[in-house]
């Protein structure tokens, strides 16, 4: 597939739907809340591109520009008070910030800060925090899922009516744990919601070199379970569909595959020049920005009113400006904390003997 | 009291894990309706029921991972492994995902990966490996490889309880092979404390460092070495490999001075190396010969009884460099 | 699913099919050799059983009665003279016969024997030859899916028309390698025909407790490939449907899945007892035996006369007693062969100092 | 001559072979129209073709799988690992499918598998991995460690030649920090045997047994103890860790009996324990102190530079544990 016709579809009729005159679907507070998070999602990590760029940003800088809706939306649809769960991956940055993360977590993270959720261990968004329902996740791709199929396989054993969601990138659906995890979830009908972010690449890889199939909803079919296809940069068609999945397996129904369709519009991470990518390409996908079509659709709507857009864009500067200038000069963390937490127990690991009285240097 | 074999006992502690705690539960290939390859898990499906006693599909990634996350829920999942041998299709999840949950996240991930492991039964190839190496080398996982049937019910029911990700080797040669008076189930709370290793036999003469089948033929040749050549051969059974003894290991160094580690496993990079070098940093002055290997010679584990037991390690080898070790 | 109702039906229609008394679908001397051959995969498994009885064979036995038409089918079905190859699964002896082996090197192979193709390293039928087409597997499931796929990837690069047939069972087709071989074999069209084995079981895993899809012909639209679904007792009918997937493959059409149903009417391996099996079911496929169909079709259309397959009877027993005769007695490896071709280089590994003079014993 | 690259030299090696055997393919995540996460094969593609540069799907098992089948054939594929660290995920196709293919089948298997290990990046747990313990234990590989631009070239010929699967860990480090001058490529055929050491400086006061990255660290400690201690460092780059070089250990132990191994990996159950266990059996009696390690400490590798750098060795530790070695 290129990535161009369907979502140009997808789209017309979203701004079909709009023009129909169809009342909010969700009420003005929580259409103001979408709004705001993909705004913070956004905002977030161009902050995040300024600290790179001057080197206080440590490793890699992953941006989601483009897929803030898909992110967004879909964890909206959780019900976090019923104590659902996700997975997120490394352009869910929307996705935790829905959960509860707080901008300040996020940069101390980036930033390997000793006050940071990993205490300066792991890097970018692969934190997590099972009280606010999302799980830290690791760089190989495609374990998450067996591994949220085992967090909703307790949900069921323990009868509690919980949901988890999990998400894969269109290039992780070829991965054998993205197929054994589903696998199981299926047979075992869990409520596990699997979201395929087809965002058209794997790094410089393109759908089409990757899998013989035009669109990865099709792959469900392999597990039996029901499947869906959505314009990933409608937020409210992203929470719409994801919002169906949950209830349904919230309601025994067992795991959906929903595929979002959605275009990365950096490069895989910052230091990739995207050169692969056509120029046009880019350009059509820009013309189709989740966050200004989300506002238009407000405010042309007439759901919300332009000054509430922007109050809350001062909302999120305030606070990421409150949240930088909090986090930057935080200490790194102490060296010999690294040793602390491998195992329960023993709880730390003893210095080499080489190193008693400090650290070495060079 | 009762005489029991290894995969009786092993079978008890499971069975009383269960039944002492409703977050323990069992996945993997034919647990439940089959009872397990071998029979470990015979009867539980009726005792336990579907949720708690759960048939996969055949996805060991898929199995070790859903462990995983019911672990970081709070539940207490046992994973068998059909043979250990199909443990490395679950290795990723087991080094990257499992190992570092609690480091890099801190996600307790009290899961036990269990199954058979090790040769000398014909299995060939694949149905006989001796994983243990593979992940020795990885922090935040415990390994266990029992060696008698106490060992096998204490120790499965330690795992269950322990706060980390334990892999659990059992020696299938062992199962019916082995067998022991124990305590009758409900008649106290046997429980082998991981990281402890057991004086298996007390020796002054020499050493010989080992774990799970190899602890039979260690004692079988301090018998003969006894016999015919009047030593008093120390054997310490590590039952634990990660973490190691080292305390035990450095006790009995410092008490013969001589000593040889015994593994069934391939020698190259083989669980001796680490031992020779623990004993290299802590114990070196008080060593009177080299620390010796009696292992598995660096091939796959061939079918043919005649080419088995001649990879293998036999008795007679133990025997062999004992003496060396005794004259040096 | 259970797998009555489908088998039933597909049976009947076979039925139908005979009785519309079709010419012969191909030659009498290929009807015969098909014949042949699943009448030698039956009475040599049957001799390994009286082997293994004595305690001639080592390790386990494990039987294909009553899939010999899936195997046999569809190995013939490959064109040899082209240089076609295929992987085996463990009951896929019928297929190894058809590529050429031979029932000694069978025999040799289960006794472990110093004159077997793998001199006695590896069990059963887990041995190959390039020359004759087939690669030797191992037990770990799914893993034959992607090497067969770099062996079709290879005829592709070198323009050669061969093709790849590979095995999986049902089970298996939950593997993480089943997927990922698979997936890339699609995305790249390789000539590779995967034939998933339905018989119903995996171990004493029924297909409904290890997957929520009904017949797994479905999966093949997770990769975008074509699939097919066929009686797997009906010889001549899995010879067709395998024909004409190799010959897709091979005009560049890339890979099919083809799911044969059948049934596996002993269990996992000789030592189980199958204690979990319905006798019901049992007795229903033993009513759908693949041989005395194949028997009663081709005397019934008179396409083999009644003496003809009993000469393929007689030269079976005669080759088999001959195979048995010449093998029994062969001699054990020689203990230090063990130490040979672990590397190309060094040819040979030196034997532990303390084995110098002779093996250990005891 | 030209002064290149660690990266450079790699790419001329790879290049060289496919232009000097058809059979040679590369096939891995991004290895074409991106030239890989690295660069090492950027143009490939428009010099090879897509069916010599072949960017696959997301899985590694079936680039190491598809490799081997299409080395039975003939073929000599290269395949990427984008970062080493993904290796788990084909490791069960490595240790058993691959290495075992010769013994069990007969069948060869000549394949590389290549990709970048190693730390000191800020690359985090799942990007610096030194993976070479996890596979030293597998009989019928093949591991190959270059420090060197000329070594990261020779050997990565002699592994695309090689009849055996060949695992190349080439170290993210080194890629743009390491420069050597090198013949012009096709200006005579670079080739470094598998299998053999290099004396990487002489020495006679004690011997550091090291390699990839190591070897720099274990140079620049040499230097310094030569300088401030007066002491003469020999250091020896092992180069192949599997099958590895006892000659040559053997004949530093004997030259200086006081000897370290340095790596990078983790210190339990890594290769430093293996080398331990083989000079206490080949030269034990010219040891004049016990082998000491230097390695990281057994944690994943955390991301903050304060944290890496103190889990990781550091060329302050080396000095330390030699000083220690000499006053033995
Ligand atoms: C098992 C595994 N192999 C390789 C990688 C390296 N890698 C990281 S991201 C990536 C591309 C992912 O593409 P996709 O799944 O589509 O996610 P996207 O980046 O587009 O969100 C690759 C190959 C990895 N992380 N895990
Ligand atoms: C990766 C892996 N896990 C587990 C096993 C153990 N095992 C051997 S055969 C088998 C059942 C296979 O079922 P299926 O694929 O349907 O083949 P069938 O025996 O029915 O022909 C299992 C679980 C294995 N060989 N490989
Ligand atoms: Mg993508
Ligand atoms: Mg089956």
């Amino acid at each position: 597939m290129t990535a161009r016709p369907v979502v140009a579809e997808d789209r017309a009729a979203a701004e079909r739907q709009a023009a129909g005159g169809a009342p909010p679907p969700l009420g003005r507070e929580r259409l103001l809340e979408l709004y705001y998070y993909m705004r913070l999602t956004r905002s977030l990590e161009e902050r995040l591109t300024n600290l790179y760029r001057q080197g206080k940003v440590i490793g890699g800088l992953f941006r989601s520009l483009g897929q803030e809706a898909d992110s967004v939306g879909s964890a909206y649809a959780l019900d976090r008070a019923a104590g659902d769960m996700l997975a997120p991956l490394i352009r869910n940055l929307g996705s935790l910030l829905v959960m509860g993360a707080r901008p300040e977590e996020v940069l101390r993270q980036y930033m390997a800060k000793a006050t940071g959720p990993t205490r300066g261990r792991e890097l970018n968004v692969h934190f997590g925090d099972l009280g606010r329902g999302f799980v830290g996740q690791i760089s190989h791709l495609g374990d998450m899922v067996p591994v949220m199929a085992g967090v909703a396989l307790t949900f069921r054993m323990r009868r509690q009516g919980r949901v988890a969601l999990v998400y894969v990138g269109d290039g992780a659906t070829s991965t054998g744990a993205f197929h054994e995890g589903l696998s199981l979830a299926a047979a075992r009908r869990l409520p596990l919601v699997v979201i395929v972010e087809n965002n058209g690449w794997a790094y410089s890889t393109r759908l089409e070199r990757q899998t013989a199939v035009r669109g990865l909803a099709v792959k469900a079919g392999a597990y039996g379970i029901p499947a869906a296809r959505e314009d990933g940069n409608d937020v409210l068609a992203v929470f719409a569909v994801t919002r169906a999945a949950v209830e349904r397996a919230r309601a025994g129904g067992g795991p959906t595959l929903i595929e979002l369709l959605t275009y990365r519009r950096k490069g895989h991470a910052e230091h990739d020049d995207q050169h692969y990518v056509p120029k046009e390409e880019l350009a059509r996908w820009e013309a189709n920005d989740p966050l200004e079509r989300y506002a238009r659709l407000l405010t042309s709507r007439g759901w919300l009113a332009a000054d509430e857009l922007a109050a809350a864009d001062a909302r999120v500067t305030g606070e990421l400006d409150r949240a930088v200038a909090a986090t930057e000069g935080d200490p790194a963390p102490e060296p010999e904390s690294a040793l602390e937490g491998v195992w329960a127990s023993p709880a730390r690991q003893p210095a080499p003997w080489y190193r008693e009285g400090g650290a070495a240097r060079g | 009291m009762a005489e029991v074999t290894y995969l009786e006992a092993l079978r008890q502690g499971l069975q009383e894990e269960m039944r002492r705690d409703e977050r323990v539960f069992i996945l993997g290939e034919d647990v439940g309706h089959y009872g397990g390859a071998f029979k470990v898990t015979d009867g539980f499906l009726a005792e336990f029921g579907e949720e708690r006693v759960i048939d996969t599909p055949i996805s060991e990634a898929a199995i070790v991972g859903a462990a995983a996350g019911a672990a970081h829920l709070g539940m207490r999942p046992v994973a068998e492994m059909q043979f250990i041998d199909f443990i490395s299709c679950a290795y990723d999840m087991l080094t990257n995902y499992v190992a570092t949950s609690r480091y890099r996240a801190n996600l307790p991930c009290p899961i036990v990966v269990r199954g058979p492991a090790g040769g000398y039964v014909r299995g060939g190839p694949f149905h006989s490996q001796n994983p243990e190496a593979a992940f020795l080398h990885t922090p935040g996982l415990k390994i266990v490889c029992p060696a008698t049937a106490r060992d096998a019910k204490g120790l499965i029911k330690a795992a269950i309880r322990d706060d980390d990700p334990v892999l659990f080797f059992e020696h299938k040669y062992l199962y019916r092979r082995i067998k022991e008076q124990l305590p009758l189930p409900g008649d106290g709370d046997l429980v082998t404390p991981i990281g402890q290793a057991r004086l298996a036999r007390e020796g002054r003469d020499l050493s010989i460092i080992t774990y799970s089948a190899m602890v039979w033929k260690a004692l079988e040749a301090a018998e003969r070495l006894e016999r015919e050549d009047g030593l008093a051969v120390e054997v310490l059974d590590l039952r634990t490999l990660l973490p190691m003894d080292d305390a035990a290991i450095t006790a009995t160094v410092k008490k013969t001075s001589r000593v040889m580690v015994v593994h069934e496993d391939t020698r190259t990079g083989g669980v001796a190396g680490e031992i020779t070098a623990r004993i290299n940093e802590t114990a070196f002055e008080w060593l009177d010969a080299p620390v010796l290997r009696v292992t598995a010679a660096d091939t796959p584990l061939p079918y043919a009884p005649a080419l088995e037991d001649y990879v293998l390690p036999q008795t007679a080898d133990i025997v062999t460099v004992a003496r060396k070790l005794a004259a040096y």
